[in-house]
């Protein structure tokens, strides 16, 4: 189970001091407004003083109550500056592994064509992150490790840390990047050496034989944010092993059964709203006529009909 | 809109009647009367769905909406709330009805000008509706509109942003007209400093409106240029910096929370020296103090950016001058709190809203000290800890500002009293709601929720639904409210000219005013909070 | 403070309060360009060199031509403020005449200066444009935003000075009442104000 | 009501202050010639500057206003410049 609210990297330290000065200090300021209003309710309230003094300013609380907080603040600014700067200066042997976020995951790249979808880490060696982005911006955010920075295209930006716990942590999206933002979820899992190089020997290398060109379509349609190929049910159905299957849809408010051929298939991405797959929504996908070409849909249907995600 | 009883005196609400009297007045009190009904219109149906989406997250997965909706949702929520609310908000509101009056003056300087920009904002309101409703999809870009999802994105987003753009073109006019009315339009003898402090407040928030919409009005231009011309200014892909437009986008928009939170605090100065019968402590200082925020304030842009990837000098610099733009307002919280200490208080509604201002800001404006510090902006920028500060600020502090200003003025703008036993009970259940719908967001914040999430990780469940029951409770107190001020409108017992003994020129008028607001120019002699009738029961 | 009158009745505005509005106004229009100025400030100095190269496909003789005309224009239309301040009516109408017909001669020239950009398919979105470098595309973008921004202005200028010239025929402006005219100059020296910005950064920095 | 208390600028100085004017455009166009590299902005900014200045007092009047209108004016410029700077605080240090 993940742990909420315990630092799990070297960074996360100099955070929580910050915190905890901020709000040690929100927290004496509160009770003593807080206290001060009631008293004031209490003691000056015109039930008890009908005769208000008629005082109107003192130079000296002025200057008190300028100067005071002025340190407060400074001293808080002192703290998030140091909790701050190690984040930048990262450190020369740190590992680096390539993030790359767009709509709506992340793919973490080790380097050699090694690609893995959750961001596996060893214990106490240091981590830099290049941040890349695919399309629109997101953002790269470990909770447990304290760190956040945005994912922009066109820019280089990175993190880096120091994991000093095991475990498993979540990593999530946090600049808005459209629907599935919300799904834009991932985990680490801190192990320790030993274990990571195992994982890291084992992780299969990305196929790089020739995609077909209709699963190339669909990727840059960006049709796996509803669909996915393995089974899942996400926004629309799955699209595994979808060409010959009998499918249950409501046609005009009617139910019926049609058996997913070419005709189907070219239907439900020009005309999606015509047959509604039974359990699912109408009007969430939109018709592609404007978007894909002719010849784009065939091939989307031929690659249905032969690899078809089959496995 | 008021029945004119047969005796009643002539007054701004009666002496011309008909609907058309109303909507082509130049008189300042109606043009804020119409400012009024036109906000908390749209007041109503942003809160809507504010609630739609507390209760779309009582529990994680889909319960009552879909991903697309639920992002459509916060952005008219977002553009609603900021743009058509609380920017204009209290300025156009009170600072249209009150500020001639409060500076002894008939009218603002350019009347015609005041009707115009109403209209601008209406043409702007209605264009942000009508981006929900035209053909394709509802905006989802959140208020922010950043780039590059905003070029991209397949849904009306030009139509939104050209009503941004007229929004905030209203919002400049109306800083104008208020600039130029308190140069030139001050009874004789009221000087500078002899001028209340509302309309002091009004003056720094005008100049933030005059001086920093025109840059997002640029910026959305831009974007609209983006998406219509392919110029590509933001566009990485032709070499345009997707992080320059959060520039210039805050450069406008962290200016623009001052023009929300500056005339509410000035509404608060008002009602405290009035209910605790003593002249304000610290006049210069809370003066100087709104001209400090008003002007530090355009140089903090940066702390929304902390984690964009800006240069290092960058983020602590803009950290560093976050810490300092703090400073004025503690200064304004001390000098309130002392302005009671001593005095007769007298724990009217007005005041109750007032000192829970003084409550929510503190914490909203602690919590903005978080978010200014790099190392905890890093844990917590762009998750629920943000929005509950924000909330915490906008809605405990211009909000209650409103609401508080709301019950402090309602008997001069109607001359008609409401129930204060039904105000104080719909306070207590608006406070209550409002603590337990945001505080868990700060928890939940800290832990790693983000923002801008239609499902969660169920372990934030038990803060959500502490938090969407915090909605349901809030809806109750704010129909308690509001349907009081409504019902008492005209069933409401006569209010007197003066129901709170206020030293400010506006209860030295009948309520209503006429329409005129004075018969004669009055003369100013002395400072605004001289009490030398101390009220005694 | 001499506006104790109600505004409703009275025909003019106090000029000193309507010239202050007019000024309050074109701080705006400054901070609106003052948007496009930090884009550029930001472009050129990632895109230096580009921007350069750019640069020198514009006319700088065009550009001149037009910071001359323009210069000329906020002199005369000075000039007529002048005249109507000394009574003479028939000579300010000339001297805004002669504004209008410069206005006339600066929006020929960008006409012929957009012409020649469109014949070589160099405008926004176009497929000459997109494959231009990264740097040139930013410098066109800004080109056409910025110079048609201010040619918007240069327009409403143009209407503005038009409405100007027609009230000091009806004898509506004149010697005694004459606040429309000043601010009409006003946001006329603004239109030219910021054309001198503009001359500089987009045409010579070649 | 009335604009009586309205300075009247001479037909003579409109004509030299455009002289003026022109003479400076003159050079900015001229100095762009030398090259001077990274200066040639500088310096045509700072011709821009100067001849802005001139249009202000003179043509605008600048010169002949309150006070209050002055300090307004020099203050937005300034502040502007300020913006200016701060972004380029990231930018230059990128
Ligand atoms: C009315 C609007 C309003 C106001 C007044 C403020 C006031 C402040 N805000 Fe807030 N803010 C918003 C509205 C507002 N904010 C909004 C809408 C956003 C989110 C935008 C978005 O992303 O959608 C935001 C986001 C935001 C961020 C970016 C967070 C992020 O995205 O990562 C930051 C960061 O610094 C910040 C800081 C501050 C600070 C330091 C103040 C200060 O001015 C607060 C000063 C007040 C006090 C300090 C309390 C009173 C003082 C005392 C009781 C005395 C004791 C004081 C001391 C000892 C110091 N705010
Ligand atoms: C003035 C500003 C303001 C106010 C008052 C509110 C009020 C509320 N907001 Fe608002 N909120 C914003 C400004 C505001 N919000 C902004 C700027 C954002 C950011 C958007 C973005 O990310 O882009 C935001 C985002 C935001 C989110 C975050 C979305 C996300 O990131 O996932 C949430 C989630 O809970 C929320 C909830 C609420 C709720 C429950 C209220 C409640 O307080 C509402 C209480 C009111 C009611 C419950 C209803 C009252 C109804 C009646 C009295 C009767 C109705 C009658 C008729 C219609 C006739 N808001
Ligand atoms: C916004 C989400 C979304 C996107 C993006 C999307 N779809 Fe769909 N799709 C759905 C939903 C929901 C359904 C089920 C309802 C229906 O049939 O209309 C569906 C149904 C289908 C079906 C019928 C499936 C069946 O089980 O019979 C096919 C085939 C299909 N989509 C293909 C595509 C292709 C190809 C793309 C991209 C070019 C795409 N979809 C993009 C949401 C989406
Ligand atoms: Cu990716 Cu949000
Ligand atoms: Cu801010």
């Amino acid at each position: 189970m993940t742990t909420m609210f315990s630092g799990a990297s070297n960074l996360a330290e100099g955070v929580d001091r910050a915190f905890i000065f901020i709000f040690a200090t929100a927290f004496i300021f509160l009770i003593g407004i807080v206290a001060l209003i009631i008293y004031i309710l209490i003691h000056f309230s015109r039930k008890k003083n009908k005769s208000p003094q008629q005082f109107s300013g003192n130079t000296k609380l002025e200057i008190i109550w300028t100067v005071v907080p002025l340190i407060l603040v400074l001293i808080m600014f002192y703290y998030g500056w140091v909790g701050f700067s190690p984040m930048r200066k990262v450190p020369a042997d740190a590992m680096q592994i390539k993030a790359i976020g767009k709509m709506w995951e992340w793919n973490f790249d080790y380097g050699n064509g090694k690609i893995s979808k959750d961001l596996v880490v060893p214990l106490n060696r240091n981590v830099k992150m290049n941040l890349y982005s695919a399309d629109v911006n997101h953002s790269l955010f470990i909770p447990a490790f304290r760190v956040k920075e945005d994912v922009i295209p066109g820019y280089n930006n990175y993190l880096w840390f120091r994991p000093i716990s095991k475990g498993t942590f979540d990593i999530f999206c946090t600049e808005y990047c459209g629907l599935a933002h919300s799904g834009m979820t991932a985990k680490v899992i801190v192990v320790d050496s030993l274990e990571f190089n195992k994982w890291l020997a084992d992780l299969k290398v990305a196929a790089s034989g020739p995609e077909h060109p209709g699963l190339a379509i669909i990727k840059a349609n960006a049709c796996l944010t509803c669909h996915s190929l393995d089974g899942t049910k996400i926004i629309g159905p799955s699209l595994k092993g979808i060409y010959g299957t009998k499918r249950t849809v409501v046609t005009n408010n009617t139910e019926r059964e049609v058996v997913a051929d070419d005709e189907y298939i070219k239907r439900s991405i020009l005309d999606p709203n015509a047959d509604v797959v039974k359990g699912f929504n109408k009007g969430l996908m939109q018709s592609y006529k404007e978007t894909l070409k002719a010849e784009d849909i065939d091939k989307i249907v031929d690659y249905f009909k032969t690899a078809g995600g089959q496995k | 809109m008021n029945n004119p009883s047969p005796t009643a005196p002539l007054n701004f609400l009666n002496h011309k009647t008909g609907l058309w009297s109303w909507l082509s007045s130049t008189d300042h009190k109606r043009i804020g009367l119409l400012y009024l009904y036109a906000i908390t219109t749209f007041f109503l149906s942003a809160a809507v769905l504010g609630l739609l989406m507390k209760i779309e997250k009582v529990a994680p997965g889909e319960t009552i909406m879909t991903a697309q909706t639920y992002n459509a949702m916060f952005t008219l929520h977002g553009i609603i709330m900021i743009f058509i609310v609380v920017i204009p908000g209290l300025a156009a509101v009170f600072g249209n009805i009150m500020l001639p009056i409060m500076i002894g003056a008939k009218d603002v300087a350019f009347p015609k000008l005041n009707l115009f920009s109403f209209y601008v904002y209406i043409t702007g309101a209605c264009l942000g509706l009508y981006s929900q409703f035209a053909h394709g999809h509802s905006p989802d870009t959140g208020w922010t509109f950043y780039v590059p999802y905003s070029a991209e994105a397949s849904s009306n987003v030009v139509i939104a942003l050209t009503a941004a753009f007229t929004l905030g073109f209203a919002s400049i006019l109306t800083g104008l007209n208020f600039i130029v009315t308190i140069h030139r339009m001050r009874a004789p003898g009221m000087t500078w400093f002899r001028m209340p402090l509302f309309p002091w407040s009004l003056y720094a928030t005008a100049w933030i409106q005059l001086l920093a919409t025109p840059v997002v009005g640029i910026t959305l231009l831009m974007v609209i240029a983006e998406r219509t011309l392919h110029i590509g200014f933001f566009d990485p892909a032709l070499g345009g910096d997707p992080v320059l437009y959060q520039h210039l986008f805050w450069i406008y928009s962290h200016p623009a929370v001052y023009v929300m939170i500056l005339p509410a605090m000035g509404v608060v100065t008002e009602i405290f020296p009035t209910f605790s019968q003593k002249p304000v402590f610290g006049y210069l200082p809370i003066v100087f103090s709104s001209l400090a925020i008003a002007l530090v304030g355009y140089f903090v842009w940066g702390h929304h950016m902390f984690t964009s990837g800006m240069s290092y000098e960058s983020r602590w610099f803009f950290s560093f001058l976050t810490f300092l733009v703090a400073i004025p307002s503690a200064i304004k919280v001390f000098n309130w709190l002392s302005t009671m200490y001593g005095g007769s208080v007298d724990l009217q509604p007005p005041l109750l809203y007032a000192i829970s201002f003084i409550f929510l800001f503190t914490i909203g404006g602690f919590t903005g000290l978080t978010l200014g510090s790099v190392a905890t902006d890093i844990q917590v920028h762009n998750t629920d800890f943000v929005v509950a500060h924000f909330h915490y600020i906008i809605f405990g502090g211009m909000g209650f500002g409103f609401f508080a200003g709301m019950h402090y003025w309602y008997p001069k703008i109607y001359g008609r009293m409401y129930n204060i036993r039904w105000a104080n009970i719909g306070w207590g259940i608006l406070f209550t709601g409002f603590n337990l719908l945001y505080f868990p967001m700060f928890i939940m914040g800290i832990q790693g929720m983000p923002r801008r999430y239609f499902d969660y990780d169920p372990k934030f469940q038990l803060g959500q639904t502490i938090s969407t029951i915090g909605a349901i409770i809030l809806f109750t107190g704010l129909i308690t409210m509001i349907s009081n001020l409504i019902y008492h409108v005209r069933r409401g017992a006569i209010a007197p000219a003066n129901p709170w003994h206020g030293v400010t020129l506006e209860w030295q008028i009948p309520s209503p005013p006429p329409h005129e607001n004075f018969d004669e120019i009055p003369v100013i002699t002395r400072d605004p909070y001289v009490f030398d009738n101390p009220y005694t029961k | 403070m001499s506006t104790t009158e109600h505004s409703e009745h009275s025909e003019y505005i106090d000029s000193e309060t309507g010239k202050m509005g007019m000024w309050l106004f074109l701080f705006t229009e400054l901070f609106l360009f003052g948007g496009l100025f930090i884009v550029y400030a930001v472009m050129r100095s990632k895109y230096g060199e580009e921007f350069h190269h750019a640069a020198l496909e514009l006319n700088a003789f065009i550009g001149a031509t037009n910071t001359v005309v323009l210069l000329v224009s906020s002199m005369t239309v000075a000039m007529s403020l002048t005249a109507i301040q000394k009574n003479q009516p028939k000579l300010a109408m000339i001297l805004i005449f002669c504004t209008l017909l410069l206005a006339g001669v600066f929006m020929m020239n960008k006409y012929f200066e957009y012409g020649h950009k469109f014949a070589l398919h160099l405008y926004p979105g176009s497929d000459v444009m997109r494959n231009l470098p990264h740097g040139e595309i930013m410098f066109f973008g800004l080109y056409f935003l910025m110079t048609g921004l201010h040619l918007f202005h240069v327009v409403v200028g143009g209407i503005l000075l038009t409405i100007i010239l027609l009230k000091v025929w009806s004898g509506k402006i004149n010697q005694e009442h004459f606040l429309l005219h000043e601010n009409g100059a006003l946001y006329w020296h603004l239109v030219d104000l910021i054309w001198i910005f503009l001359f500089p950064l987009l045409y010579l920095i070649t | 009501m009335k604009n009586h208390d309205s300075h009247i600028t001479s037909y003579a100085l409109n004509l030299k202050v455009l002289l003026v004017l022109l003479i400076l455009t003159m050079t900015s166009i001229l100095v762009i010639k030398f090259h001077l590299g990274a200066y040639t902005v500088a310096l045509a900014l700072i011709l821009a500057s100067i001849k802005t200045t001139i249009v202000l007092t003179y043509f605008m009047h600048l010169k002949f206003e309150n006070l209050i209108l002055r300090l307004m004016v020099g203050g937005v410029f300034l502040l502007f410049a300020i913006i200016i700077v701060i972004t380029f605080i990231d930018y230059y240090f990128r």
